[in-house]
C-alpha cells in the first residue's frame, strides 16, 4: 500500500488523512489547531464565527452525560473581523487545511462572514447551521429547507471556496434538508451537529446547564449519525463528512462505509487528544487488511446489496 | 495527572459540611466528594452553584472523604457562593488537570491571594519528604494573607516570608521582591508558585535568568473542564486538561502569552 | 408519609406506583406480565398489535450498541383478533392495569384494533404512531400533525378507555405532534418511542440488522427523551409518560422533574427484571427525603424559574 | 449464572478457525471467542450469519481461546452455516443464559439430537466431580449419533446406552424407553436433559414420578437473546435469561406449556 493510502482529495479540499477536528473543540487560536495537527488530523474546523462577538452562555456550558457530553456554549465567539486576524495567522502557520465555521442569523449575516472567511484565507467554509441552542440561529435555519436553500445559496455567491453544510438531526426527514443544501450548491456535507437534549439535577430540581437545554454528542449519538449518513448516501451523490460519537478507527470505518469520505472529531478529544493518530493507524491497517488502495475503495460499502 | 474518562465523572450533587472565614473576602467550604478526596496537590475542581454559574476551583486539601477549596469573593459565582451554609447544595465535577510533581531537597514555594490554597496542600505533602520548605506569601494587607498559621506549622519561621503592600504585615513590598535576594543567597531543587499570572510571569523571568527549576499552576478561564471549549488555552496548551501546572519547558513554549494576552469570553485574545 | 405517596392517578388510570413496562418488552403473555407486574411494575404495556398477524423482520432484530440496544423487531404480533382472548386471559389474572398498545396502516385500522382491544377488557390504549422501523405505519403517521390527529379523533370514537399516544422522537418539532393529539382528543402522552438508527459491522461491511435500521433505545437517549417530556410539559397540561432510558430511581425522577407523571421502562428490563421494585424504592425514599406527599408534588418542578 | 451487562457483550465478529463434519446433517464449528471461551456447561451464543440470519447455538465446547458449537442443517441459516469455509466471518454475542448445577454423585445425562452437545461438554466437566456418569443418547439412524467417540472417553462402555428409532445401532427405539428400567435400577442425584421439548416433557415425566431432580435445557424461538423481546418465553420463564436451564420446580410452574405450546414468529401461542 502506498503511503497516499490515507489521502483524500474531496469537495475542493486535499487531506492527509480522513480525519477532521470538529468545530467547537478548541476552536480557537492558531496553536490548538497546529497541536491537532501535529496530533494526526488531516484538517481543522474553527469553532463557529458570527459577525458580532458573542460571550456565550454562562456556566455550566457542558455537562457530561453516559457515553456522551450535552453543551450549550452559546456560540462564543470573537466575531469575523477579529477573528479573520487569526484566520491569517492560521494560514502562515498550519500546514493541513483549515476549514472556518460560520452562523448567523440570516442569509446576509452567513454571506458576510462567509466573505470575510474566505478573504482572510479560509480553505473552505463549513456553514454551522444546526447549532441547537441559540434562539433565532441555526436550529430554525437548519430546519427548514426554504431558509437552508436561501442561506446557502447567497453563501455561494459571497465565496468560491468550497462550502459544507453542517446539517442537524433534529428534523423529521434529514434527507430533505441535505437535498435542499445540495441543491443550493453546498459541496460537500457535514453530518452531524447534536441533538437536542437537556440534564436535569434531582437534588436541586432544576435543568443543570446555564441556557436549560443544549446539544448531545459523543458516543450516544453514533448510531443516530451513522443512520443519517447511511440515509444520505443511499439518496445523493454528494461527498459526505460524517460527524457524531465517533472515537475510534472502527466507528471512522462504519461510516466510511455508511457513506462517508472523511470524519469529524469532536468529544473524543476530551479523553485523547492523539485521538486523530490512533484513528489514522486503525483506518490504515484495516485498508490494508481489506486491500483497499484508499478509504475511497470502502465508501459506502454497507449499500451493496 | 488524571486521566479519568470523562464519562466516570459526572458532575454529582453534595452539601457543604462547613464554612471557615479565612479572611474578610476569602472562604473555606468544605464538603465530601469521594473522587475529589483522592485528588493531588495542583488538581482542581468545577463547582457548580446550582442556578447560578460553574467555576474552577484548587483543591486545597482533602482528609478522608473530605474536600476544601478556598474562594475569594470577586464576583457573581464567589459571592453566592459566599452566601451559602453549609448544608446547602453544590454540584462537583472533578478532579481534573494534573497536579505538581514532589521534588526533595530544598523547595521554595511563592503564593499570592488564593494562589496559597493548593501550595498549602502541596506544602503538607512535600513536608512528608523534605525538611527545607521555603514559603513566600503575598497579599494587599494583613488580613489577606491566607493560612499564615497553617504555614507555621509545617515550615521553620525563618522559612516564612510574608509581604504586605501596606506593610501591616510582614515585608512591605511585593512578593516577587524578597525573592531576588532570597534567590541569591539560597539554591533551591525546585519552585512552585501560583497567583495571578503577571506574578507567575515575574517569577518566572527570575527562575529564567538563574536556570532554576519551576513549576507554575495557571488560571484562565475555564467552561468545560475537560479539554474541549478551548476557554483555557495558553499556547497550545489547555490549562485545564495539560496543565494547571506547568513546568519550565512548558512555561518557555508560553513566553509569548503568559501574563500577556488570554483568551476572553468571547474567544478573542485579551491583554492582561 | 402514607403507604399510597406513590400511587397515582392520572389519564383516568390509577397505579400503585408510577412505573409501567413499556410495549415491546416480553409484551406477548399473561405469565409475563404478571411477572412484570410481581417485579413491582405498577401497569404493563402490552406489544404492539396490529389487524393481521406479522412476524417481523429476521434475525438479528436487536444489536447491543454503547449505552443502548438497536431494535428492528419488525411488529410481530399475533394480530387483534388471537390476541384478544391473551387480554381477557390477562385481565382475569392481572392486579395492575393493563394498557394494550396498537398499530396500523390507517386511522381505521386503529380504530378497529382499538375497538377490539377495548372489548376485549384493555384498562387503556396506547397508539404507536411512533414505530420507526415499519414502512407505510407508525413513522409516517407519528410525523405528521394531519395523519395523527386523524388517528386519534377515529381511535377517539371507536373506544372511550383512555386513550394514550404514544410519540417519536424522530420530528423537527415534537410539541407539535403533542398539539395535533391533544387537539384530537389524546388523554395521555407517552415520550418517547426510539430514535432511527443503524449499525454495520466493519469486517463484512454490511449493516447488521436484518431489517438494516432501527430504533435506538436505553441510556443512550435518555437526555434527548427528558429533552421532549420538557418541552412538551412546557406547553402544554396534558398528563406525560416519560420513557427511554430509564434504568434507576435517578433517571425516573429527572422525569417527573421534567414534567412527566409515570415513566415505561423497556430496555433496562435486559439488565435487571427487578428494576420497577428498585425504581419505586428509590422514589419512594427520594419522596420522603424531599418531604413531598406524592409523585404529583414533584412533577414538573424543573420548570420552576 | 451470566450477569454481564448487556452493554459489555456487543457483538463482535470472528472467523472461523475449523470445520468438523458430525454426521451427515450436523457439523461443529470451531472459533476464537474471548467472552464465549469462559462459557460454563448450558450457556448459549446468539451467532450471526452475515446478510442471513442470526441464531442460538450451545456452547458443545471451550479450550483456550477457542469456542465450538454444534450444528444441525435444518433450515436456511443453518444450512448457510453448514456451507460456510474455515475463514469465513460470523458474528459473535454472548455467552448467555445460565448453566448446569455440577452434580456430585451419579449422574444421568440424556442427549436427544444435538442436545448432546451441551451435555458432552457438561460430562467433561462433571467427570472431573464424579466416576459414576451414565450417558443416554438417541437419534434417528446411526450416523446421526453424535458424539459416539467423546461420550466413549468419558463414561465407562457399561454406561453408555444409545437407540435409534431404525435400530441401525443401540436399542431400536426412542431415548425414553431404556429410561424406565434404568430409572427402576439406579438411582441419581441429578439427570441432566438436552433435546427436542416433547422429549423432555416425557422424561420430566418420568423424573417427577419417581420424585428425581432433573435440570432440563430448553430450546425456544430466540431473537434479542438478552431478556426483552419475549419470543422465548415459556410460562413467566425467558428461556435466554431466566434459562435455558430449568430445574424441577420450575419445570413444574411451566407444566402447562411444556411440549404442548410455544411462542411463534408471531407471538401467537402454537401447539407442538
Ligand atoms: C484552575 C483554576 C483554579 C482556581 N482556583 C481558585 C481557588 O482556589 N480559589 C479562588 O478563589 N479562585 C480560584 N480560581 C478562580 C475562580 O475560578 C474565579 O475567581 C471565579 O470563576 C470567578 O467567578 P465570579 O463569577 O465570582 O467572578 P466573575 O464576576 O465572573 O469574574 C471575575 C473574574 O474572575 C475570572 N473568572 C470568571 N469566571 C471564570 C472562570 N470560569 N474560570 C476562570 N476564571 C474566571 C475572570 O478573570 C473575571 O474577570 C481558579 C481558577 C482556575 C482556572
Ligand atoms: C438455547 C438454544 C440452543 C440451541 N442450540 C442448538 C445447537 O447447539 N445446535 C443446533 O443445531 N441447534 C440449536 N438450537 C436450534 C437452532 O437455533 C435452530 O435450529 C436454528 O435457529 C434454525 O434456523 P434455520 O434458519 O436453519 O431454520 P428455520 O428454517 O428458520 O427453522 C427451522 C426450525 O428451527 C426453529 N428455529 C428457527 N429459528 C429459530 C430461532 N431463532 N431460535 C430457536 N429456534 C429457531 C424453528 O422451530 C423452526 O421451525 C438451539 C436453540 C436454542 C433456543
Ligand atoms: C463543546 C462543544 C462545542 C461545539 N461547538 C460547535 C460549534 O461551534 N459549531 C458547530 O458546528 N458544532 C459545534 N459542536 C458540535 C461538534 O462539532 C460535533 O458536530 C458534535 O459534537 C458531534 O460530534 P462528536 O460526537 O464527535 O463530538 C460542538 C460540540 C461540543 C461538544
Ligand atoms: C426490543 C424492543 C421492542 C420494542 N417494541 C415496541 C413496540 O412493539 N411498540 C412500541 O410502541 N414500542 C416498542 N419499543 C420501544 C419501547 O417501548 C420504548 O419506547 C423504547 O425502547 C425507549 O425506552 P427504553 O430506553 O426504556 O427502552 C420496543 C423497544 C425494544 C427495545
Ligand atoms: S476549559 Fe474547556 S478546554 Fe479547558
Ligand atoms: S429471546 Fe428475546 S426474550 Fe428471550
Amino acid at each position: 500500500m502506498e503511503s497516499n493510502a490515507l489521502s483524500i482529495s474531496c469537495a475542493g479540499l486535499t487531506l492527509n488523512n480522513p480525519t477532521m477536528l470538529a468545530s467547537g473543540i478548541m476552536g480557537y487560536s492558531t496553536e490548538s489547531f497546529q497541536r491537532i495537527a501535529n496530533s494526526g488530523a488531516g484538517a481543522v474546523v474553527t469553532k463557529s464565527v458570527g459577525i458580532q462577538p458573542r460571550v456565550g452562555y454562562v456556566n455550566p456550558t457542558v455537562v457530561q452525560a453516559e457515553s456522551g457530553i450535552i453543551n450549550a456554549m452559546g456560540l462564543p465567539n470573537p466575531g469575523i473581523t477579529i477573528f479573520s486576524e487569526e484566520i491569517k495567522f492560521s494560514k502562515m502557520i498550519l500546514r493541513v487545511p483549515l476549514v472556518v465555521s460560520i452562523f448567523g442569523y440570516s442569509a446576509e449575516d452567513y454571506a458576510e462572514v462567509a466573505k470575510k472567511a474566505s478573504e482572510a484565507g479560509a480553505d473552505a467554509i463549513e456553514l454551522n447551521v444546526s447549532c441547537p441552542h441559540v434562539k433565532q440561529t441555526g436550529a430554525e435555519i437548519g430546519q427548514s429547507p426554504k431558509l437552508l436553500s436561501e442561506v446557502v445559496q447567497q453563501v455561494k455567491i459571497a465565496t468560491n471556496k468550497p462550502l459544507i453544510v453542517k446539517l442537524s438531526p433534529n428534523v423529521t426527514d434529514i434527507t430533505i434538508l441535505a437535498q435542499a443544501a445540495i441543491e443550493a450548491g453546498a459541496d460537500a456535507l457535514t453530518v452531524i451537529n447534536t441533538l437536542k437534549a437537556i440534564a436535569i439535577d434531582v437534588e436541586t430540581q432544576t435543568p443543570i446547564l446555564g441556557n436549560i437545554k443544549g446539544g448531545l454528542s459523543g458516543a450516544a449519538i453514533k448510531p443516530v449519525a451513522l443512520r443519517c449518513v447511511y440515509d444520505i448516501a443511499d439518496q445523493f451523490k454528494i461527498p459526505i463528512i460524517g460527524c457524531g460519537g465517533i472515537k475510534n478507527w472502527r466507528d471512522a470505518v462504519e461510516f466510511f462505509l455508511a457513506g462517508a469520505s472523511i470524519v469529524q472529531i469532536g468529544t473524543a478529544v476530551a479523553d485523547n487528544i492523539e485521538v486523530f493518530q490512533s484513528i489514522t493507524k486503525g483506518i490504515e491497517n484495516y485498508l490494508r487488511k481489506k486491500n483497499a488502495r484508499s478509504v475511497k475503495d470502502i465508501v459506502g460499502l454497507a449499500h451493496r446489496k | 495527572m488524571s486521566d479519568l474518562p470523562i464519562a466516570n465523572n459526572q458532575m454529582r450533587t453534595t452539601q457543604i459540611v462547613q464554612i471557615r472565614t479565612e479572611s474578610p473576602s476569602v472562604k473555606t467550604f468544605i464538603f465530601t466528594d469521594r473522587l475529589c478526596s483522592k485528588a493531588k496537590p495542583g488538581q482542581f475542581l468545577m463547582l457548580w452553584i446550582p442556578g447560578i454559574d460553574e467555576i474552577p476551583l484548587s483543591i486545597m486539601d482533602t482528609s478522608n472523604s473530605l474536600v476544601s477549596v478556598t474562594v475569594k469573593a470577586v464576583g457573581d459565582a464567589t459571592r453566592h457562593l459566599h452566601d451559602m451554609v453549609p448544608g446547602a447544595t453544590i454540584g462537583i465535577r472533578g478532579p481534573f488537570g494534573n497536579d505538581f510533581t514532589e521534588s526533595r531537597g530544598r523547595v521554595l514555594l511563592i503564593g499570592g491571594g488564593t494562589g496559597t490554597a493548593p501550595l498549602l496542600f502541596l506544602a503538607k505533602r512535600l513536608a512528608l519528604k523534605t525538611d527545607h520548605l521555603v514559603f513566600v506569601e503575598g497579599a494587599k494587607t494583613a488580613n489577606e494573607l491566607l493560612f499564615i498559621n497553617e504555614v507555621a506549622g509545617i515550615c521553620q519561621e525563618k522559612n516564612i516570608i510574608t509581604t504586605t503592600e501596606d506593610g501591616t504585615a510582614g515585608l512591605q513590598c511585593l512578593v516577587t521582591q524578597p525573592l531576588a535576594s532570597l534567590l541569591e543567597k539560597e539554591n533551591f531543587n525546585m519552585i512552585y508558585v501560583c497567583g495571578p499570572e503577571v506574578m507567575v510571569k515575574k517569577i518566572f523571568e527570575m527562575t529564567e535568568a538563574r536556570k532554576l527549576p519551576i513549576e507554575a499552576s495557571l488560571e484562565r478561564l475555564m467552561r468545560c473542564g475537560i479539554g474541549l471549549c478551548g476557554s483555557c488555552v495558553i499556547g497550545k496548551y489547555r490549562v485545564c486538561r495539560d496543565g494547571p501546572v506547568f513546568n519550565t519547558i512548558q512555561l518557555r513554549e508560553m513566553k509569548d502569552e503568559l501574563g500577556i494576552s488570554k483568551i476572553g469570553f468571547d474567544g478573542s485574545r485579551i491583554p492582561f
